[in-house]
């Protein structure tokens, strides 16, 4: 029971604050928002016992992005009213939104999925850095290519000068 | 124990609001965040599966890593993107930018 | 006789040694071509000789092969063939032999002989071929000589016009020809003349494909013996040099067509409807271009309206199952006409005239080419007792022995018109007054090696005659040479042959009253003169048919791929994608959410499809 | 040595690009020499084929994709060879005839090798994946040849860009291409062997269903190639805006792609399509071989004259091809060589002609055999193998192709046989003209061909007088081909 409060809570705060990053009228509240989805999220896996990944979206999303993004909205000063931050195609837009969810919830919740064993303990540790930097060896490092590769881009992007 | 279309459902709530944010919002820095729910709803689900369809394999996990490092790389390039933009047109809404219309 | 083929190979052979290097053989490669058609000459007697102890055969090599079907080049050596061979090598060897000294300042002396050797190479591959294809082949090579030939003088306008017009309008006829051709092939599966002449003989085609065939190949025949509708390009072809006319109307070419029937004539036997519609269109041409031959004023247009009267008539005969009379008039009328037409070059080599209204009182001027000359008209208008007479009573045996009287009576008004054409121009050009100022200035005799093949051809021309009753060598005459199996004895029919003389002399009467006398007969029948005249309007009709239909059909649907296939097809295709785009691309709208908003549109639809089709 | 055959073109073209452009001396000796080398290596592929051996020999397979089933498989057949041969002489006289190009000639014959590559690689490939690579590859150029180095037409009402031309010529292919690759990727899946090479193929046979609705694909696809009506406009359009080298190669032997490919890969894989498909091949061949003949007739521009000619000549291939017997194939691949020397004859003396006189209209010439004799005699010799004469290559096989038609479709033979009337019309009508009659005054400074120019007719002009007369030389090989492949049907 306790388990499915902590769910609650959790889904609960995930959800809220995702309705909130897309509604809010204030582009700074909408960040904060998002930080409180991250947050459940990364709960969320650690009831899924994926510590290592809660650890990770806590200090990746909930502390680098959401940072970045604040300073790029202080760098980019949005001026004008609320209501200049929806696009006139709201309307279609939740229509779009209902579908989706409608139609993955049918999904999910007619489908039969086929569960194994759960439960068991936490993932350890050990094994899983094996994992990571055995069979998943050459992936991770082009992974790191990408991000240096998107870390010059960025810089090179945002450089002052050039046309204009 | 919780079943595991508790946690697709969240996903699935995430995602659709998140769509929502990509195609109701103006302004790129929002888009950006509507963005950043719907990868996260991805990786709810990833990790979901992972736990519950296939316990002791990593693959799942690890794919979530990926979209994490993915997700990162890209907003620090969309963000340059976005400050490029600001300088040159002194504005973020994407309404706005449409050089490439017919 | 397995050597016949060099008969046709040696002048063949001859043709790419004169074109190509004529300037530096003997006689500018003259005395290379007339050896080679001398060697054809003298293999004539040879095979002839060897014939006569022996079978009639043929021999065949492979050609190619093409999916089982064996294409073969191969010679029959048959009375036919031996006979055509004399004939073709003969006159082709004079107008050679004369053409030395009459073309000797031409600039292109080297590939005129070359020409004459390609010339008699086809026309003697022609009359030796045993099969369809091979005598298909020398046919279109007939047809190229003629089209080089008469074009020899390509400066000159008309002479390009004439060399376009003969080749066009035989190849009209070749299209019959190998339509039939292959009709045969089809029922028979064979080019082979002797089998597919087994086939028709034995029943095994139907007697409707046969006629179809037969008329086919008779519409190849009519083509290049220049039988109406398609013989208005014979008289044109007078704009080659004059001893290219002589081989064309007397031994080449033209005869093409009537050898062709005759080779093939158990084929027309067993179709009799066939052969109806050949002695019919025979006689029809014969009597329209007789007419012609009547009122024309160029004398080597005259000649040429005569030839195809005459063919006209060989036509007639063999429609009228006459064989031995065809060939043998064929053969009296090759050795004439080549002496007539050559006598003409003369004429004109030595007066500068060509039209008979300039000429006149030539007896006098230029005895022995008139003599010579004279004589071959006697004997085409079929005076006794040269050789014209003699084919001409044959036919005309023939003729009644196998059709009504009606035809019988007109082939003998043909006899009076061709008697009386001939008289027209005996008398018009050689006596009376001299019409023309200069020429009695420098009307001279020609040299002598442009009189030796005179002499020679008037020879033949005045003995050819004797062929009737006694070929020699063979100790029989000419009807029992030809018909190797079952032979016939020139059987004349007195009566007939006493009807014929006493037209020919109401034919000379006629003219020497009209033409020495000034009997205004001419005049009440002027209408139909000026008819004659325009050529029964055939040309002028052919002409329009050409530009009026044929170029303007042409022009119509050249337009109609311009504008239909090409503006409407292929550019308006390509249109109507740039239209639909121009419209489409509104829809880019440049914003990037309306792309977002489609794209999940997308999805939803699709994911339902994939789930409530599942 | 197919492989060699195929590559070295490609390699020319690669030192050439290396090359300095001003060296011309260089440039030419370098063409000259590779022009030299793949005539004898393709008349060294085509006397090396045993035609009593049959089936495919020289055959070269390399693996390359195996999890596609794709290999770099080479090899020739009776059919090929010829075709081998054909391209081997066109590519030495076309690049003859291009000697002085001019502008930027380094390029042009850079584009022209890698095109000829293309050609003989379509010829070669028994790998469909590798044929239809070989196929574009022998397309494509021809846009940048046309574009750049073409000329236009002006004829006052009726104008014609070299850039219309090589824009439409390369849509039209490009469509053409996406139907057999559409048609080809189809039938990879529906064989089910997962392969692409041809053999394989062959071996696994489809459906009469499959076939039937295959064929289309391939017939309308490679047809374009070939000139179908009513999918031939591209064809007079591009051969007029080419330059003549490019003309030579294009309807002497890319418009043979075409019918090769129908008869490789539509008739010979899909026997049954082709046997229910047939007669609507052979109706718009013969609509081909008289509408071609008839606009050709109507056409002012001596290039559309020989430009529809093609169309028409091609038509004659493709009943030969629809007739789906022996003698008719054996006709159609005959005069596929046939008419690919004979066309780039014509196109040849075109370009003389023109680079001297700088017009084309054809009621402006005459007379022109007064000053240009070698060209005129050569210029009738290409009328007269284009009006079927006897001695010459294009009788032998218009001659099959009729006896094929008339085994199957008599009508239509009548028909066809009135189009080579039509030709022979219209192709005296055009040499009376232009050649003959009195000489225009105007032409009176004409010089006639160089040595050069006319060391490459008369190559030509002796191919078609040597096959002419002994068509056997090519019939033993051709024969053989198509007999194995008349066997499938």
């Amino acid at each position: 029971m306790a388990v499915w409060l902590g769910f609650g809570v959790l889904a609960g705060a995930t959800v809220a604050g995702a309705l909130g990053t897309v509604t809010s009228r204030n582009v700074v509240h909408a960040a904060l928002f998002l930080l409180v989805t991250l947050i459940a999220v990364a709960g969320l896996f650690l009831m899924l016992f994926a510590e290592f990944l809660a650890l990770v979206q806590v200090l990746l999303y909930g502390g680098a992005i959401v940072l970045v993004l604040l300073f790029a909205l202080m760098l980019t000063r949005i001026r004008g009213t609320a209501a200049s931050l929806d696009n006139p195609q709201r309307p279609l837009a939740i229509v779009a939104a209902l579908a989706t969810v409608g139609l993955l919830l049918g999904v999910v919740l007619s489908t039969q999925w086929p569960v194994q064993q759960p439960g068991g303990g936490p993932v350890g540790f050990p094994q899983w850095g094996a994992s990571l930097f055995r069979q998943w060896a050459i992936p991770f490092e082009l992974a790191s290519v990408v991000l240096l590769v998107a870390l010059i881009g960025a810089v090179v992007i945002s450089r002052p000068g050039g046309e204009e | 124990m919780i079943p595991v279309s508790a946690y697709l459902a969240v996903s699935a709530l995430l995602f659709s609001i998140g769509m929502y944010g990509v195609l109701a919002r103006r302004n790129a820095v929002l888009i950006l965040m509507s963005i950043e729910l719907m990868l996260n709803a991805v990786n709810i689900n990833l990790v979901a599966f992972s736990r519950y369809l296939a316990p002791g394999e990593f693959t799942g996990l690890v794919f979530a890593v990926f979209v994490i490092t993915v997700a990162a790389a890209e907003v620090g390039l969309a963000l340059a993107i976005i400050i490029r933009l600001y300088r040159n047109r002194a504005t973020v809404n994407v309404d706005e930018i449409d050089l490439l219309k017919w | 006789m397995e050597w016949a083929w060099i008969a046709a190979a040696a002048p063949l052979a001859a043709f790419p040694l004169v074109a190509l290097r004529g300037k530096w053989l003997p006689g500018r490669g003259a005395y290379i071509s007339i050896a080679a058609i001398g060697l054809s000459f003298v293999l004539f007697w040879l095979v002839g000789a060897d014939f006569l102890r022996r079978q009639a055969d043929h021999f065949s090599i492979t050609w190619f092969n093409s999916g089982g079907t064996r294409l073969a080049l191969g010679m029959i050596i048959d009375p036919l063939s031996v006979y055509m061979l004399g004939i073709v090598s003969v006159v082709a060897l004079g107008v050679q032999v004369y053409s030395l000294k009459y073309m000797e300042h031409e600039p292109r002396f080297s590939w005129y002989f070359a020409v004459q050797s390609l010339f008699a190479a086809s026309m003697l591959g022609l009359v030796l071929s045993d099969n369809f294809l091979l005598l298909y082949v020398t046919w279109e090579l007939v047809g190229l000589c003629s089209y080089l030939l008469i074009g020899f003088w390509f400066e000159k306008r008309s002479a390009a016009e004439a060399a376009k017009k003969a080749f066009v309008t035989t190849r009209i006829g070749d299209v019959g020809l190998l339509i039939g051709i292959l009709v045969l092939f089809k029922a028979t599966g064979s080019f082979d003349i002797g089998t597919v002449i087994q086939a028709a003989e034995s029943g095994q085609i139907s007697s409707g494909t046969l006629t179809v065939a037969a008329l086919l190949l008779f519409a190849g025949a009519m083509g290049k013996s220049a039988q109406f509708p398609l013989h208005v390009w014979l008289p044109d072809a007078m704009e080659g040099p004059t001893p290219v006319s002589a081989l064309i109307h007397a031994a080449t070419m033209v005869v093409a067509g009537v050898y062709l029937v005759a080779r093939a004539f158990p084929i027309f036997e067993a179709a009799p409807g066939a052969l109806e519609v050949v002695g019919w269109l025979g006689l029809l041409t014969a009597l329209l271009t007789a007419t012609m031959a009547l009122v024309m004023t160029n004398l080597k247009q005259v000649l040429a309206y005569s030839t195809i009267s005459h063919l006209g008539f060989m036509m007639l005969a063999l429609g009228s199952i006459g064989f031995t009379g065809g060939m043998y008039h064929l053969m009296t009328h090759a050795f004439a006409k080549a002496l007539l037409f050559l006598g003409a070059g003369s004429i004109a080599h030595g007066t500068g005239l060509t039209d008979i209204k300039d000429m006149g009182g030539l007896w006098r001027k230029m005895p022995l080419t008139s003599t010579l000359f004279i004589l071959g008209a006697l004997s085409l208008a079929g005076v006794p007792p040269l050789g014209g007479f003699f084919s001409k009573d044959e036919v005309l045996a023939a003729v009644y022995h196998n059709q009504g009287p009606v035809v019988l009576g007109l082939t003998l008004v043909l006899a009076l018109l061709s008697a009386l054409y001939m008289a027209r121009l005996v008398f018009v050009v050689f006596f009376g007054p001299d019409r023309s100022r200069e020429s009695g200035v420098h009307a001279h005799e020609s040299p002598w090696q442009m009189v030796v093949p005179l002499v020679a051809l008037a020879y033949l021309a005045v003995t050819s005659g004797a062929a009737a009753f006694y070929l020699p060598g063979t100790g029989e005459g000419l009807g029992q040479f030809l018909f190797w199996e079952e032979g016939e004895a020139f059987h004349p029919l007195w009566w007939l042959i006493i009807a014929s003389m006493v037209i020919v002399a109401a034919g000379f009467v006629i003219a020497w009253g009209i033409y020495q006398r000034g009997w205004r007969v001419a005049r009440a029948l002027e209408p139909v003169a000026r008819l004659a005249r325009r050529k029964y309007y055939m040309d002028d009709l052919y002409q329009w048919t050409i530009d009026r239909v044929v170029l303007v059909f042409a022009g119509m649907v050249a337009l109609f791929d311009r504008t239909v296939v090409n503006d409407g097809g292929v550019n308006g295709s390509g249109g109507i994608v740039a239209r639909v785009g121009k419209r489409l691309r509104y829809h880019e709208t440049g914003r990037v959410y309306n792309y977002g908003l489609v794209m999940a549109g997308a999805i939803v639809v699709l994911g339902l499809m994939v789930t409530l089709l599942r | 040595m197919l492989s060699v055959l195929v590559l070295v073109p490609v390699l020319v073209a690669g030192l050439l690009v290396a090359l300095p452009s001003g060296r011309l001396r260089a440039l030419r000796s370098l063409a000259l020499g590779a022009g030299i080398v793949e005539l004898a290596l393709a008349l060294y592929v085509f006397l090396s084929y045993d035609s009593n051996l049959g089936g495919y020999q020289l055959v070269e397979r390399y693996r390359w994709l195996d999890s596609l089933g794709v290999s770099f498989h080479l090899g020739v057949d009776g059919v090929s060879a010829p075709l081998v041969l054909l391209n081997g002489i066109v590519l030495f006289t076309g690049v003859i005839i291009s000697w002085h190009m001019k502008p930027r000639p380094k390029d042009f014959f850079i584009l022209f090798f890698t095109l000829a590559s293309g050609v003989f690689g379509t010829f070669v490939a028994l790998d469909l994946f590798f044929l239809f690579f070989f196929y574009e590859l022998a397309v494509l150029p021809m846009y940048l040849l046309i574009g750049v180095w073409g000329s236009s037409s002006d004829f006052g009402t009726f104008i014609r860009t070299k850039e219309y031309g090589a824009l439409k010529l390369t849509l039209v292919l490009v469509a053409g291409s996406v139907l057999v690759w559409v048609g080809l990727l189809a039938m990879y899946v529906e064989a089910g062997v997962g392969s692409f090479d041809l053999l394989d193929l062959e071996a696994a046979g489809m459906s009469v269903g499959v076939q039937r609705f295959l064929f289309p694909f391939f017939m309308l696809g490679f047809g374009v190639l070939a000139g179908l009506w009513p999918f031939h406009t591209w064809s007079p359009d591009g051969h007029v805006a080419a330059p003549t080298a490019v003309s030579m190669v294009h309807a002497g032997v890319l418009m043979k792609l075409g019918a090769y490919g129908l008869l490789r890969v539509g008739i010979s894989l899909l026997p049954e399509g082709a046997h229910a498909w047939a007669p609507v091949l052979i109706v718009l061949g013969t609509v081909n071989v008289v509408y071609g003949a008839m606009s050709a007739m109507a056409q002012k521009d001596l290039k559309y004259v020989v430009g529809y000619s093609s169309v028409s000549h091609m038509g004659y291939v493709l009943m030969g091809l629809a007739t789906l017997t022996v003698v008719g194939m054996d006709g159609a691949v005959l005069q596929m060589f046939s008419h690919g020397i004979m066309t780039a004859l014509f196109f040849a003396l075109v370009g003389i002609v023109y680079e001297r006189a700088h017009v084309r209209d054809i009621t402006v010439f005459e007379g022109l055999a007064k000053r240009m004799g070698l060209t005129s005699a050569f210029f009738v010799v290409a009328g007269l193998t284009s009006l079927g004469l006897p001695g010459l290559s294009g009788f032998v096989a218009e001659f099959l192709v009729f006896v094929g038609v008339f085994q199957t479709y008599p009508v239509l033979g009548v028909l066809a046989i009135i189009g080579a009337a039509i030709t022979a019309v219209y192709i005296l009508r055009l040499l009376g003209k232009v050649f003959f009659g009195p000489l225009n005054p105007k032409w009176e400074k004409l010089p006639d061909a160089t040595p050069r120019e006319g060391f490459a007719a008369a190559v030509l002009v002796a191919t078609i007088v040597f096959v002419g007369v002994n068509p056997g030389f090519l019939m033993r090989a051709i024969d053989s081909g198509v007999q194995a492949l008349a066997t499938r049907l």
